[in-house]
């Protein structure tokens, strides 16, 4: 399937060059002085567009030849096993590395009016172009390690880019939080890796191809999966990244929504081939679950990027359940939608905060600018930004003629085919990806309702007739552009079949055929349409006390369970290693390693610094075993005459009995 | 010239130290020059080693002559030597050493108390240090190995801070313990070894190669490997390997005789703790794999899962203390304990993968703890404080410092690109690779210690919530003016070691050219061997 | 009959060729005697104070027979090859007793030297007989072979020492010299009754004759046994060893400062060297009835344990130095309870070094007691402001503590090495114990020895030391401190030396 | 027998008589019966001997201690005991392992040949001045040293 | 019954006695005398065991020497006590006690 075509020297540099690009952005970030942090959005700006052109002419050009290939060489080798830098370019590659340079690219653009005035612009720009950097890296790579260290920087720079307003004592805890919850995903992922090399003695995925089937597999996939649940916030490590959201908002769409976190799913895609049928059932119940949990907790959520944020862990829920029912390319095709499209969401979204923040900083007045329930009515204030909002919405919620529909629609095609005929628990999966759609539908358009519809109650709060401004072009800009690309045409000239060009590069074996599920997907979001629009049209969103809002407004309160179930032992655990450590380890050995005198003296010696606890009882056992080994040397002459006799005669009978 | 290399390394300290005893104490600024003088001096040397080394498993650089020659009638003659060289073992923790050195000498700037006698035992410190490195003979080993207590003994009690007296004892006490199952063992060996060399009358030998060849036994003494010897239920060769696991782990340290880092880290000055973590913890791993596997491969293999067992421990209960520690230098000597187990899981594996790995994260270790122990000094000459909890927002305070914190944490918890990650990484291939190359380790301790990752990353992360995230506050009786960015001076000890941990973690090879040839000998040997002893025993 | 008797008269001529060291010895005595009643009797005459001159002509007088008596030890060395028994089968000389009686010499001379530099001046006619008689002593209890000069000697040694025990001539002096006299001669009442059950069971009094040793092998009986045990237990009086240690601590806190020195060297020495030959006797090639090797690891263990363990609480200095004297005893039982030459080699070896190391620490604490300081935790400091005495006297330490660079690290290697090798020839558990414990009690001596340059140096001081005039402690300790370096780094120096000797029953 | 008796029973009564003086008494009545034991085994030279020494010489010095430490003191010689218990049970231990040892003990006495043995003066000069020589000259010096220790700690009285 | 065993008994009586009177008394000069008591039992044991062998004499020069020592042993011992007594006005050995840990 792999051709290596010598000719193809020019595809090769320019992929490299999109790779390092971003790279040197970061690079020249980090080494320009503080004075003139402007230059650095600019080069960065720069890099990132040949970045992107780069990478756009090397999918187009192989997407029209096909020549698909690969270069290697060695990273480092051990005596007989040599580990490789490689790149590897295949149709998944193709797909994901115009959405990373495409995306990025107009973040960056976005960022340039959105973190205008940030004192550490410098820092945020090294660390966008650093992140680019890795998920290339990420995308490209040939083999498991190298993916997994680029997997690790991806990580770093989302803890990085989280924790940019490092002064909010929330960021500082949601970047905590999403890099300890990534590592944990990555500790499997790296046991997985391990298993694989122990068992088939590479990492190279082109060799991993040709391995037979082993009993391992299954370990070692359901190893790597848990890298995916840390990095695509599966259940049961999905609260990190609605927290993630104190991070700016461009960084939430870049990596927080169209990039990152749908790396799991193409690790997934790319690695489907080592997956066993017993894992992908895991792999799929994982992914509802996800998908079930995330669009519920949407439905009660306030906060606009929350909203948003449980989205993406709903629909990328919905890719690792099509993963799991044994369609990547499904899984692939919408990542690839969602992609533009919820980056599209987050970036209006980032338009209406920075506008509101505008406003809030001329009047003084403060509010949470991100909170739904401040907003209204802003079609008037914003239209652009609505318009794009309502379409990237729109293809969220999976209406027909945006791009949303057609990859739910491959999805939904899937789990069909997957669940048979049969009635069994695969039926409920079945439903629940059906449920799904809708829910979704329901808390789009909740969402959009709320903010772009209905009085304006911002200035309800402020209470004087304020002048809304929308934002700056370079913002604007991408808004369109990411919109245009929500529509069906980015999938399939046919608005209605999901078979479109796209879906060729991914799959050999395109289907034929209007299915059932496609009209029937339809009707259904066209019902849950009207559903919420009767519902949530013009009613407020008052703070729900009920148990059953509650329970999803916390989404399940997981956060809780882990506290419970984690934090608490583990601080516990630490308290008492510390505790063990003094008192046990420190105590122990005081108390005989050094056979008790010993210490006894050092402590008797020390004790005025010695004023933990713990220690001082053991000193003084040890110490009064001290003073009888010296007790019976006091001073009576005869005293010591009779000991000596007494030890001779103890000696005597020893050997004569 | 080529010849003499690594006894001018060893005896330029020595000279030094020896000129600086003749210049009155007065003269303040003339002590560090000394001493930094002397370490450039090295640095030299050292240079014209790696240029002259040729890769492979070779001894080179081998210097040998008579020590000692005792004739001891009816048993024998008692031979030591001056015999040092180096391989692949050693190459990199020498190199490693010089330059740590320097740059602890160069942190020593600001030392006022008694300048004199800093410098001097800083400089008998760095030639002993160096001689255990390259020492080939067990005696000489043995010689340096304890000479190196004395200086640091010193250098803890007189520079440390409040509690130094008890850290130093404790330091001392646990150590010498420690070099006593040393000496225990180092007798029994150099008793039953006999020189091959040396015809005629038993030539006991201290040479570590001579003890490692399992035919160079005095047939029936109570090492060989051809006879098993047993007190009560247990090997002798068991015992012995046991006694030196003990030995070289308390050096390491290792869970549970590790208590005397965190005291003695937080105790001792920062250059001293510099060299504490980044050096004398190697000579245990180094220890062990110089002497502990190949002189007793067959107990090595026996006890394989055991050394395993406390390295996993180590990662894990290390890392539950760092998490634990309210101090920061606490927290980096406990991070120490567990980082140190990797080299212990490393070793367990006996695969290529594992000792290399090893090895490289002794050094790695050795850059990254320097790294962490200057930042924590840095913190600590501004305020003399080190409680995490009495700093929040560092970061927008000093953004340069909170850089290199956070190149050093993310180095030490094992990112990728930074030097630890690459040793970890191999480490983690050895041991899941044992299970079914040589059937050591059980694979669930592999899995266990992966938990060290997701810890590490914790405690580290945590620590740069807690200090440097939020809003800028401090507590205790500083105030916001003791706490300058950066200077120049720290930055010249940053850098070095802020670009070879990347230089290592980005390209591993020359590393690993010296490393590799060696871990995949050692292997071979102890593997080999193993399986012979371990087969003639069964006969 | 007659012939008999000028055979034995004319061997007894011959004899005296051999015995010149102690005639010298023996000369000195009367001649310092004499010289004390000559200047006294001036004293009175002239009224004025000149003592102070005295102190000096008595020094130099007896160094000068000290050397004279080692040089005449030395010149014997090479004839030494085989042993020579002596006045009728009375003693004997041959190089280990010649070995040790000339460290004894040595160290003497280095008491000497510290006397002269100490403060003490009444009677020192007096002081320099006793200790020359002690010295005549050990050198006769070293060479006798008969059970009658074992018993004289050890006598002369026990009576000079009860007077030199307080010759400080203040109540603790004098009461350390009552218990010294009540213990000494109660051990040695004990040790005279196991001599003559032995006597009376073998029929001879020579224990290296041939009759001696059949009757051993013949009559071991439990009789025996506690005759020998008994005859031992004087012996171990004499080192110091456990259960007969008590008195030491109460003698070495109370005497003056040369005095304890001497008694922490000579005595001991003189004590090894009788129970080294004895042991050999009674052990017969590990041929006896009864398990000696067991027994003296007992000891040594006992020894050991309980010397280090009640070092550990003294917080007096020469105190301190007792109990540590007292462990060390039990270390050169180790070399014994190889009972290998190499072991009895390497304990000479050890005795070398121990008395080095030793009489630096006695040279240092007799300056820092010039300084008032007598407590451990009076040195406070010191390290700061006498900078080189606190040095010297801290390496001292280390070596007797056993660590590397020092020959205290190569002496207990040689002598745990011997033990090691014992073991792994017979295999006895209680050798590998006592291997064991007796390293680990390293680790334990280390404690206190380490406490005075751990209050020397890390500590801060709270008063000003006077600078006494130190050229000589220091050029002095410096060199015997070189002499404890260079034993470490060239050791074959000296075993070369002790390796030519041979030993025959 | 009747000397050994008389040897025994005022060698116990030392422990239970309080009177130092009387102690010593007791001492010379139980050396003058050993004295008689001596005779009776033919060691007729060490009979003189032991009765000067030790009646001459010996007692003289204790008899004439007791009497300057009464002297200096002014108490009442008594004499009081201690440690009674481990005391005995020392003795009682010794006395009945050594009973027991030597009851198992068998000796052979040579024939007669005590009878055989005559001059035992000159002989024992003969030996004094041959064979045991070296011991002899150095009880002299034995007994100079403990002369010269005597006097040395005795005679200092006016300085302390 | 061999005839010198009554003796041997004497003499372990004796020995024991010594011994007691040693540990008991709590004058030094009683002490003293046990320590005479212990050295007459020794002895006595050699003129016994001297009989074994008569002609050698070798118990009894041993026996000789022994009474020569003890007579430097009382002169020094004696000596001493009269030194302590000047210091302490006292003989008893329990009530000397400045020597102490």
């Amino acid at each position: 399937m792999v051709t290596e075509i010598i000719n193809s020297n020019w595809t090769v540099s320019c992929t490299i060059a999109a790779l390092c690009l971003p790279l040197i952005s970061f690079i020249l970030a980090c080494i320009i002085p503080n004075r003139y942090s402007w230059v650095v959005t600019i080069t960065s700006l720069l890099l990132l567009f040949v970045s992107m052109i780069m990478a756009c002419s090397v999918s187009l050009t192989i997407l029209n030849n096909h020549e698909y290939w690969s270069i290697a060489t060695t990273w480092f080798s051990l005596s007989k096993v040599h580990f490789t830098v490689g790149f590897h370019v295949d149709s998944l590659t193709v797909l994901m590395l115009p959405v990373v340079t495409i995306v990025s690219f107009l973040v960056h653009l976005y960022s340039t009016g959105y973190m205008a005035g940030d004192k550490n612009v410098k820092q945020y720009f090294a660390m966008l172009g650093f992140f680019t950097f890795s998920m290339l890296g990420l995308i490209l790579a040939d083999n498991l390690l190298l993916l997994f260290v680029f997997w690790e920087l991806v990580g770093f720079s989302s803890y990085m880019l989280i924790g940019h307003w490092y002064d909010k004592p929330a960021a500082g805890a949601a970047s905590k939080k999403a890099f300890i919850f990534n590592r944990i995903g990555d500790a499997g992922f790296l046991i997985g890796l391990m298993i694989i090399w122990a068992n088939a003695g590479s990492f190279n995925l082109e060799s991993l191809h040709h391995v037979e089937i082993y009993s391992w597999q299954t370990a070692a996939t359901l190893c790597l999966f848990c890298g995916v649940i840390g990095k695509s916030a599966q259940f049961p490590l999905l609260t990190w990244l609605p927290d993630a959201m104190e991070g700016p908002t461009p960084v939430s769409a870049l990596i927080h929504a169209a990039t990152m976190v749908a790396a799991g799913v193409y690790l997934l895609a790319k690695l489907f081939f080592l997956f066993t049928p017993e894992a992908l059932q895991v792999v799929a119940i994982i992914g509802t679950i996800t998908a079930l949990i995330a669009s519920l907790s949407a439905l009660v959520q306030t906060d606009i990027k929350k909203i948003l944020a449980y989205s993406t862990l709903s629909q990328l829920g919905f890719m690792v359940l099509a993963v799991g029912t044994g369609s990547p390319q499904a899984a692939m095709l919408h990542l690839f939608t969602h992609a533009f499209f919820k980056a599209g969401l987050f970036l209006g979204a980032g338009a209406i905060i920075h506008s509101l923040h505008q406003l809030e900083h001329h009047t003084h007045q403060h509010f949470d600018v991100q909170d739904i329930r401040t907003m209204g009515g802003l079609r008037k204030e914003l239209p652009v930004t609505f318009i794009t909002f309502l379409i990237c919405g729109a293809a969220l919620s999976g209406l027909p003629f945006f791009s949303g529909f057609l990859s739910k629609d491959a999805i939904l095609n899937s789990v069909t085919a997957w669940a048979g005929t049969s009635l069994s628990w695969k039926w409920f999966i079945v439903i629940s990806a059906f449920a799904i759609p809708f829910l979704t539908m329901l808390y789009t358009f909740r969402l959009i309702w709320y903010v772009f519809f209905g009085e304006n109650r911002t200035k309800a709060i402020i209470g004087q007739a304020v002048k809304f401004g929308e934002v700056p072009f370079v913002m604007r800009m991408p808004l369109i552009i990411l919109s245009v690309c929500s529509l069906w045409f980015i999938v399939s000239p046919n608005p209605s079949e999901f078979h479109g060009w796209l879906y060729h590069t991914l799959s050999v074996t395109p289907e034929d055929g209007i299915s059932l599920t496609t009209v029937i997907s339809a009707g259904w979001v066209l019902l849950a349409l009207v559903v919420s629009y009767f519902y949530f049209r013009n009613r407020s969103i008052e703070s729900s006390t009920s148990a059953l809002s509650q329970l999803l407004y916390n989404s399940f309160y997981l956060d809780k369970i882990y506290e419970v179930i984690i934090t608490v032992p583990v601080n516990k655990l630490t308290a008492l290693t510390e505790k063990i450590d003094i008192r046990w380890v420190d105590g122990f050995i005081h108390a005989t390693v050094l056979v008790n005198v010993t210490l006894a003296h050092v402590i008797s010696w020390f004790d005025k610094y010695i004023v933990d606890g713990g220690v001082n009882g053991m000193a003084r056992v040890a110490g009064s075993v001290g003073s009888v080994t010296r007790s019976f040397q006091g001073g009576k002459i005869q005293l010591y005459i009779f000991w000596a006799v007494l030890g001779i005669i103890i000696f005597l009978i020893s050997m004569l009995i | 010239m080529q010849h003499y290399l690594l006894s001018l390394l060893i005896f330029t300290p020595l000279l030094a130290a020896l000129i600086a005893l003749f210049i009155p104490a007065e003269k303040k600024g003339v002590f560090f020059s000394l001493a930094a003088g002397a370490c450039f001096v090295q640095l030299v040397f050292l240079v014209m080693i790696l240029t002259g080394y040729k890769a492979g498993a070779s001894l080179q650089f081998v210097e040998q002559h008579n020590w000692i020659t005792i004739d001891l009638g009816t048993w024998g003659v008692l031979k030591a030597e001056y015999f040092v060289g180096l391989d692949g073992l050693n190459l990199p923790l020498v190199a490693l050493t010089v330059p740590i050195m320097l740059i602890a000498t160069l942190a020593s700037y600001s030392i006022q108390k008694s300048v004199k006698g800093y410098f001097i035992l800083l400089l008998i410190l760095n030639a002993a240090i160096i001689g255990s490195f390259v020492a080939l003979d067990f005696l000489l080993f043995y010689f340096f190995f304890e000479f190196m207590l004395l200086p640091m003994f010193f250098l803890i009690g007189i520079w440390g801070g409040p509690r130094r007296e008890y850290a130093s004892i404790k330091f001392f006490l646990y150590t010498l313990l420690g070099s006593i199952l040393i000496l225990i063992v180092m007798i029994g060996l150099y008793i039953s070894v006999q020189d091959p060399d040396v015809p005629g009358k038993i030539t006991h030998t201290f040479n570590m190669l001579h003890m490692s060849n399992p035919i160079n036994y005095i047939s029936n003494s109570i090492l060989d490997p051809n006879h098993a010897w047993k007190i009560g239920s247990f090997d002798v060769r068991v015992l012995a390997f046991v006694f030196l696991f003990i030995g070289f782990g308390i050096k390491l340290p290792m869970v549970p005789f590790h208590t005397w880092l965190p005291d003695a880290h937080v105790e001792a000055p920062t250059p001293v703790s510099v060299i504490l973590a980044a050096l004398l913890l190697k000579i245990g791993g180094y220890g062990l794999l110089r002497i502990a596997y190949p002189v007793f491969p067959e107990a090595a293999l026996h006890m394989s899962w055991f050394v395993g067992l406390v390295g996993v421990i180590s990662i894990i209960y290390g890392a539950l203390n760092a998490m634990a520690s309210k101090d920061l230098k606490r927290l980096i000597a406990y991070s120490s304990v567990s980082h140190m187990g990797f080299v212990l899981l490393g070793i367990a594996s006996v695969t290529t993968e594992g000792v290399s790995g090893a090895m490289y994260q002794m050094v790695s270790h050795g850059i990254i703890s320097a790294l962490l122990f200057l930042i924590a000094g840095v913190l600590y000459d501004r305020t003399n404080d080190r409680m995490i909890s009495n700093y929040s927002g560092l970061a927008s305070k000093m953004p340069m410092y909170f850089g290199v914190v956070l190149i050093g944490f993310f180095a030490s918890l094992g990112l990728p690109g930074f030097s630890g990650f690459i040793a970890e990484i191999m480490v983690f291939l050895g041991a899941f690779k044992s299970h079914s190359v040589n059937g050591l380790l059980p694979t669930s301790l592999a899995v266990i210690a992966t938990l060290g990752l997701i810890l590490g990353a914790a405690y580290y992360l945590w620590t740069i919530q807690r200090m440097f995230f939020g809003p800028f506050s401090i507590k205790g009786n500083t105030s916001a003016s003791q706490l300058p960015d950066l200077i120049r001076s720290e930055y010249v000890v940053l850098l070095p070691l802020v670009l070879a941990t990347l230089f290592f973690g980005i390209y591993p090879q020359p590393l690993l050219d010296f490393i590799n040839p060696y871990a995949q000998y050692l292997v071979d040997v102890v593997i080999s061997h193993g399986k012979v002893i371990g087969s003639t025993l069964n006969h | 009959m007659e012939q008999v008797l000028t055979g034995k008269l004319e061997s007894i001529q011959q004899s005296f060729a051999f015995f010149l060291p102690e005639i010298i010895l023996s000369i000195g005595i009367l001649f310092i005697l004499m010289m004390g009643i000559v200047f006294r009797i001036r004293e009175n005459k002239t009224d004025s104070d000149k003592s102070s001159d005295h102190r000096h002509t008595y020094s130099i007088v007896s160094i000068i027979i000290l050397l004279a008596s080692a040089t005449a030890m030395l010149t014997q060395w090479s004839t030494l090859i085989k042993p020579t028994a002596l006045f009728v089968e009375m003693i004997r000389v041959d190089q280990f007793s010649t070995f040790l009686k000339i460290i004894i010499e040595a160290s003497t001379i280095v008491v000497v030297l510290l006397t002269w530099r100490g403060k003490f001046q009444t009677k020192l006619s007096e002081y320099y007989a006793l200790v020359l008689a002690i010295v005549l002593g050990a050198h006769l209890l070293m060479m006798s072979i008969n059970f009658i000069m074992v018993f004289l000697s050890l006598e002369i040694i026990s009576i000079s020492s009860y007077i030199l025990a307080g010759f400080s001539f203040n109540k603790k002096a004098s009461e350390a010299s009552l218990k010294y006299f009540l213990f000494g001669s109660i051990a040695s009442a004990i040790m005279l009754y196991g001599l003559s059950i032995l006597f009376g069971l073998t029929g001879s009094l020579d224990f290296t004759s041939s009759s001696f040793s059949t009757a051993l092998i013949e009559k071991s009986s439990p009789l025996m046994f506690t005759a020998l045990l008994l005859a031992l237990a004087g012996f171990l009086y004499k080192i110091a060893a456990a259960p007969m240690h008590i008195w030491s601590p109460d003698i070495y806190e109370a005497s003056p400062m040369p005095v304890v020195a001497f008694f922490s060297i000579v005595p001991k020495l003189a004590g090894f060297g009788i129970l080294t030959k004895f042991l050999l006797a009674i052990s017969l090639m590990s041929k006896s009835a009864y398990d000696w090797q067991l027994i003296i690891s007992a000891i040594a263990i006992l020894t050991i344990t309980i010397g280090n363990f009640s070092a550990l609480a003294q917080k007096n200095a020469k105190r301190m130095m007792a109990y540590s004297s007292i462990a060390q005893s039990g270390f050169l039982l180790v070399g014994l309870t190889a009972s290998l030459p190499s072991g009895i080699h390497f304990m000479l070896f050890y005795a070398v070094v121990y008395a080095v190391a030793n009489v630096v620490v006695f040279l240092f604490l007799q300056y820092f007691e010039s300084n008032n300081i007598h407590t451990i935790a009076e040195f406070k400091g010191v390290g700061k402001q006498l900078v080189w005495p606190s040095i010297l006297l801290f390496v001292a330490l280390i070596s007797l503590t056993g660590l590397p660079p020092t020959s205290g690290f190569s002496a207990k290697l040689f002598i745990f090495s011997s033990l090691w090798e014992a073991y792994s020839i017979s295999g006895k558990p209680v050798l590998l114990v006592l291997f064991v414990f007796g390293l680990l009690n390293t680790v334990i001596s280390l404690f206190y020895y380490l406490r005075i340059p751990y209050y020397a140096f890390l500590k801060d001081s709270t008063g000003t030391f006077k600078q006494h005039n130190l050229t000589f402690e220091n050029l002095f300790g410096f060199i015997l401190v070189l002499v404890i370096l260079i034993l470490f780094f060239l050791p074959g120096m000296l075993m070369g030396w002790i390796n030519k000797i041979t030993f025959v029953l | 027998y009747f000397f050994e008796a008389v040897a025994a029973i005022s060698a116990i009564s030392i422990i239970f008589i309080r009177n130092v003086f009387y102690a010593a008494l007791l001492l010379v009545v139980c050396l003058l019966a050993i004295a008689g034991i001596y005779v009776l085994t033919f060691a007729e030279f060490l009979a003189v001997a032991q009765l000067m020494i030790y009646a001459g010489g010996i007692l003289v010095v204790i008899v004439f201690g007791i009497m300057l430490t009464t002297k200096i003191s002014g108490k009442p010689l008594q004499v009081g005991n201690q440690h009674v218990l481990s005391a005995s049970l020392v003795g009682i231990f010794f006395l009945s392992l050594f009973i027991r040892l030597f009851a198992s003990e068998s000796f052979q006495v040579t024939s007669n040949a005590a009878l055989g043995v005559q001059n035992t003066y000159q002989q024992i000069g003969v030996l004094l001045m041959s064979d045991y020589v070296l011991p002899f000259e150095i009880a002299g010096i034995l007994l100079l040293v403990a002369l010269i220790g005597a006097s040395v700690t005795a005679s200092l009285k006016q300085k302390s | 019954m061999q005839p010198i065993h009554h003796i041997l008994f004497l003499s372990a009586l004796l020995f024991s006695t010594g011994l007691v009177v040693v540990i008991m008394k709590r004058n030094a000069i009683v002490v003293l005398l046990g320590i005479e008591l212990m050295l007459n039992a020794s002895n006595l044991n050699l003129i016994a065991f001297n009989q074994l062998n008569p002609a050698l004499f070798k118990g009894q020069f041993f026996a000789l020497f022994v009474i020569i020592v003890a007579v430097s042993e009382a002169a020094v011992g004696l000596a001493i006590i009269l030194r302590v007594y000047q210091h302490y006005q006292t003989s008893v050995p329990d009530d000397i006690s400045e020597l102490k840990d």
